[in-house]
């Protein structure tokens, strides 16, 4: 993967936002991640409105029953590298909703997750930690790096 | 043999195409960071010095994307619509003189204003066969939308453009842009608001930009693009932006030609074509973030009711104040 | 859309303009730390010496997420941090206040099994970053 | 019982003396109407003409054991809520429907056949509603006897062909994923050239089968579930459940709880109400507009952050009191804010009269006229911008609401432009409840102790959400569980006002009608 590449895919990162499920808690903090004081579009992430357009997909919510069958589809819509992140307790494990008879508890019970936020509803500074440390560790390895946002 | 290696890297690389791929990432990333200084937040900064590559980081990561063709959409059109639009729009920006001179040397002919105006309308013809052949319901409105829209709104801008031309009495925009010794906005202020104003509508920007909605039809006809079309079709958008800030600055800001200081007149033009357009630019973005998106009937009668009348108005009224009051005061 | 006479011009007109020059309201936060108020629901700290594992936290967790593990004899409440909620009911149910509270809100990760929070493991009192 | 409540409670017993009806006073709050599969919808008729803003605010489907329970809550403008008691036979559960009489009714007939199983004859539009739709038939989630473990999902039915029959019809779904929505949920537009012919909403896409959990949670753990049914206004559920509570318990809660809880509901409308703003600025496609509001909405977040300790989901409520004091070197932090806030709402309100392509996208579209807004029951701004003034905190002042000074705002131009007039007008209230509220936050314990286990009995609640009147009914049975909790939010009356004036629109106008009611889904699926 050649280093221009790998630059141009971490420093613009589009976004799809998909609520799953939500008490939209997490969603209006997802939004609110556009605002003036969070500003995402300082590191390039732009919210796109079409699957096709998106590499990471923020998924809200524990999934419900009528919910899994679209994000599955969103997903398999998305190009390749695509990537996704599960945001606040619903979508890490189903959340206070554990074990309804609706729910199927957590994001990584449809599609594969590559960063988990915890939090009910996480801040915005803390999805914003989470989406950084998943572009992070697409990295290719450096052993000397110094990790800079300690 | 020397194949007139100037032509080539005139073409090819200093005004031509590599100056315009690089200019119009350049100039959306000003979009961009107006637009947000408007919004009182900060826009793209991390990428290169503020900001300045995240187009270029865009477009790079769009071509390295996986390329979907969805199953219904017709292959080939599909293909091919986006690359078409943007060489079309390349090709007409090089008609227009940039530093003293068109790119293409010696390449303005009698009449070239009509024939640019017909190579955007081709050029958006292209784009609405690229919404129209991806099997998306929502592209298929959004490009009928488009369809609606631009055809509306060329016939009022060619009827605006032909206020600066009768004014410098020719159709060759080298020479209404040399024309220009005080330049046509003072002589026809109503001609150059009424051309901003269908501007903003010719290039889907925000009192006028049904055609990609985010509220009504999702993506618009970008909505199945992925990969290198899509980045295709933004460079195409942003091309689009240059072409019209630059036919504003060739017909009513007097062209590349300024006030040379010292040395090689060709790089002051450049520098003075360049600050206009910005210029022009800044005032769309303007009023993009002034204005909610207008419903796709309040557009048409906009159009047809509106801006139709005013602009065959706009267009008596200078030749009427060109033959009668300009010779007493010149 | 033209020109048409308004009753007065719309105050978005001068906003925007003086919003270009002012600067942005944008704080800068993974380079400027994002200060948070006292008392804020982050991570919770468990003090092992404390706990006489009673076991009231995992009984009053709305969302279950705490779990009672055998430990060298004694039951220890093992944290699920995917499953947590951070309502602190478990700190205001602990007849010991084992349970403190922290400004820690940065917990994203990229692999689930380090939101498990075993109960030794956090048997030093430090109040530092996680791992 | 005040002069007013009296003359309905005589006409109700004059009229149904002899028959089997019994009107019992005093039971579920106001009054309790026992009847059966015959009589009830006389009752309901004699209810419609004693008041004219007779509404049915809810529906509950409760399983009774031998019997199924169908309780009519009808809230009368001077008698406050009556509830009519209607028990069906578990083996044949069929009631004829009263949506003929109250079309606002429908929805909730559709929830109670989806989830306790009762068949309303003569229904317009039976069919799914809140569950899924592979969802096994024959399960009825809220019965006692469900077996809801290792369920068999019937194959997902394809999706609709792209459009029927006739070729102008074209049928565009506003599908559960678009941008424009936080939340999915589902349009099926009928569109014909540019007009809207028919609108299929479907919902249930946010179930998460709340009601179903409460009743196997405690009374301390049900608050934190309740509140997350809706993260906008979660505090005005957590507090509805909490008074419910209350109420079956007889506590009195301390003056200074009533008064933080005062100030943390407004504070849940205040952040509601501006991001509601914001999105409608999102909607009609004023990015610029969405961006301030959503500046300064940010100061409220904080505020609730420093009182609750999270900026969403506060959290603040318990039964018997609140669990956080407000300490008082907040509080001039916190007035500083508020009035920041209010310095910028003159710009916004000239913003609303000056901009021309506001007015061109807003004024009159979607308009509710007064007596469709009354006939389909609905509630809160949406009923507000159509001059109906209905507010739970002035019909029926909970908290500390009746102590406080504020202004009920309607509009009578009852379009989308009255509506976010209205909430923009009801941000100026908030700020002036709040710093009222901080003033003069009297002094005292702001927690009682309680009981864990609540003894038997039932009650209703109502709370005045940000989008509009929020009804709670409980039902404990004597131990640390509740047996039934059944929640009617605001947006779950308000759905059929979007569909009443989608109807015979222009299609861009779908989008700002739309937000104009400000819906909130997490609330109407629970």
């Amino acid at each position: 993967m050649s280093k221009l590449a790998m630059w141009a895919r971490l420093k613009s990162p589009w976004v799809l936002h998909f609520n799953s499920g939500a008490c939209n808690g997490c969603d209006i903090e997802v939004v609110a991640l556009l605002t003036p004081r969070f500003d995402v579009e300082r590191f390039g992430i732009k919210l796109e409105p079409s699957p096709r357009h998106a590499d990471v997909l923020l998924v809200t919510g524990s999934v419900t029953q009528q919910c899994a069958e679209r994000l599955k589809r969103i997903y398999d819509q998305m190009p390749e590298p695509k990537f996704v992140v599960a945001i606040g307790a619903c979508a890490c494990s189903g959340g206070v909703f554990k074990g309804n008879y609706n729910v199927l508890n957590g994001v990584d019970k449809v599609i594969p997750v590559n960063a988990y936020i915890p939090g009910c509803p996480p801040k915005p500074e803390a999805i914003i930690d989470g989406v950084v440390k998943l572009l992070n560790s697409l990295k290719p390895e450096k052993p000397a790096k110094k990790e800079k946002k300690k | 043999m020397l194949f007139d290696l100037y032509f080539v890297f005139r073409v090819l690389v200093f005004p031509g195409f590599t100056f315009l791929f690089f200019f119009t990432m350049f100039c959306d990333w000003v979009e961009r960071k107006i637009e947000a200084r408007m919004q009182n937040r900060m826009g793209p900064t991390f990428t290169g010095p503020g900001g300045i590559l995240q187009p270029f980081a865009d477009v790079v990561k769009l071509l390295t994307k996986e390329d979907i063709v969805p199953g219904g959409a017709k292959k080939t059109i599909f293909r091919i619509a986006p690359i078409i639009s943007f060489s079309i729009i390349v090709f007409a920006i090089s008609f227009l003189p940039i530093d003293g001179a068109a790119i293409i040397p010696n390449s303005s002919f009698a009449g070239d204003l009509i024939f640019i105006m017909a190579l955007i309308t081709i050029a958006n013809f292209f784009l609405f066969l690229s919404g129209w052949a991806s099997a998306n319901p929502y592209s298929d409105i959004g490009a009928s939308r488009l369809l609606t829209q631009f055809l509306g709104y060329d016939i009022p801008l060619v009827i605006l453009a032909l206020a600066p031309a009768f004014l410098a009495g020719s159709l060759t925009i080298a020479s209404i842009a040399a024309s220009q010794y005080l330049p046509f906005i003072i002589l026809a202020p109503w001609a150059f608001v009424l051309f901003i104003v269908t501007l903003q509508a010719e290039l889907e920007k925000d009192p006028f930009d049904i055609p990609h909605a985010e509220s009504e039809v999702v993506g618009g006809l970008e909505t199945e693009f992925c990969g290198g079309k899509l980045a295709f079709l933004r460079l195409t958008r942003d091309m689009q932006i240059v072409f019209g800030a630059a036919l504003v600055v060739e017909l009513f800001l007097g062209g590349p030609y300024g006030p040379v200081f010292f040395g090689f007149p060709a790089f002051w033009y450049f520098l003075w074509f360049v600050l206009k357009l910005l210029a022009v630019v800044v005032v769309t973005e303007y009023l993009t973030c002034l204005f909610a998106r207008l419903r796709i009937d309040q557009v048409l009668t906009a159009n047809w009711k509106v801006l139709l009348p005013l602009s065959v108005l706009s267009l008596t009224l200078t030749v009427a104040v060109a033959t009668w009051v300009y010779p007493l005061v010149m | 859309m033209g020109k048409k006479k308004k009753s007065s011009i719309s105050p978005m007109v001068k906003a925007l303009l003086s919003n270009l020059f002012k600067k942005p309201a944008t704080c800068q936060y993974p380079f400027v730390k994002a200060e948070v108020p006292e008392g804020f629901r982050g991570k919770q700290v468990y003090d092992i010496n404390l706990c006489i594992s009673c076991g009231l936290c995992s009984r009053d967790c709305p969302a279950s997420a705490i779990e009672m593990v055998e430990i060298n004899g004694k039951r220890r409440p093992l944290f699920h941090l995917d499953q947590c909620i951070f309502c602190y009911q478990c700190a205001e149910s602990c007849p010991r206040n084992a349970i403190q509270s922290t400004k820690i809100f940065e917990l994203a990760t990229t692999d689930k099994s380090s939101l498990v929070i075993k109960p030794e493991e956090k048997a030093q009192k430090e109040n530092g970053e996680q791992q | 019982m005040s002069q007013k409540e009296t003359d309905i409670l005589s006409v109700l017993q004059a009229k149904f003396k002899d028959t089997s009806v019994q009107v019992q006073p005093q039971q579920l709050g106001k009054v309790a109407v026992i009847a059966d599969a015959t009589t009830y919808r006389d009752v309901l008729k004699a209810l419609l003409e004693a008041d004219e803003k007779t509404a049915v605010i809810a529906i509950t489907g409760i399983d009774l054991g031998a019997t199924l329970g169908v309780f009519y809550h009808i809230r009368t403008s001077t008698a406050g809520i009556i509830t009519i008691k209607v028990e069906v036979p578990q083996e044949e559960p069929r009631l004829k429907t009263i949506s003929d009489l109250m079309p606002g009714a429908a929805f909730d007939e559709m929830e109670v056949t989806d989830l306790v199983g009762v068949v309303f004859e003569g229904h317009p539009s039976p069919g799914r509603l809140v569950l899924p739709d592979n969802w096994p038939d024959g399960v009825f989630p809220l019965r006692k006897d469900a077996k809801l473990d290792n369920l068999q999902f019937k194959p997902t039915p394809p999706s609709e062909p792209a459009s029927p029959g006739n070729e102008d019809i074209v049928k565009i779904i506003i599908g559960p994923q678009h941008p424009a929505l936080l939340e999915p949920e589902k349009f099926a537009l009928k569109v014909e050239g540019e007009i809207v012919k028919d609108v299929q909403p479907r919902i249930g896409y946010v179930h998460r089968g709340i009601e179903k959990a409460a009743e196997s949670r405690t009374y301390l753990q049900d608050v934190y579930l309740v509140e997350r049914i809706c993260g906008i206004c979660n505090a005005c559920h957590a507090t509805c459940f909490v008074e419910a509570v209350e109420k079956i318990l007889e506590t009195e809660v301390p003056p200074r709880a009533k008064y933080i809880r005062t100030i943390l509901l407004e504070l849940n409308r205040l952040h509601s109400h501006l991001l509601t703003l914001g999105h409608a600025g999102l909607e009609i496609g004023f990015e610029t507009l969405f961006q301030y509001f959503w500046r300064d909405r940010e100061p409220i977040m904080d505020i609730t952050e420093i009182i609750s300790g999270n900026r969403v989901i506060s959290s603040g409520m318990t039964v018997g009191g609140v669990r956080r004091d407000i300490n008082e070197a907040d509080i001039p932090k916190i007035k500083g804010m508020l009035t920041s806030l209010r310095k910028r709402l003159p710009f916004y309100k000239k913003v609303y009269e000056d901009e021309p392509s506001i007015k061109m996208r807003m004024k009159n579209v979607g308009t509710l006229k007064r007596e469709d807004a009354l006939k389909l029951c609905i509630v809160g701004p949406t009923a507000r911008g159509s001059a109906v003034d209905i507010d739970v905190r002035k019909d029926e002042p909970y908290e500390a609401y009746g102590e406080i000074p504020f202004k009920l705002i309607t509009y009578n131009e009852g379009d989308t432009w009255a509506r976010m007039n209205v909430r923009m007008d009801e941000v100026e209230e908030s700020i002036n409840i709040i710093e009222y509220a901080l003033d003069n936050l009297p002094t005292g314990p702001f927690r009682v102790r309680v009981p864990r286990v609540v003894p038997a009995g039932e009650t209703v609640n109502r709370v005045e959400a940000p989008r509009g009147e929020l009804f709670y009914y409980l039902k404990s049975n004597g131990t640390a569980y509740p047996e039934r909790v059944k929640v009617r939010t605001p947006t779950f009356a308000n759905i059929p006002a979007f569909l009443a004036t989608a109807i015979g629109s222009n299609i861009a106008d779908v989008p700002p009608n739309f937000v104009s009611l400000d819906p909130c889904f997490s609330c109407t699926d629970r």
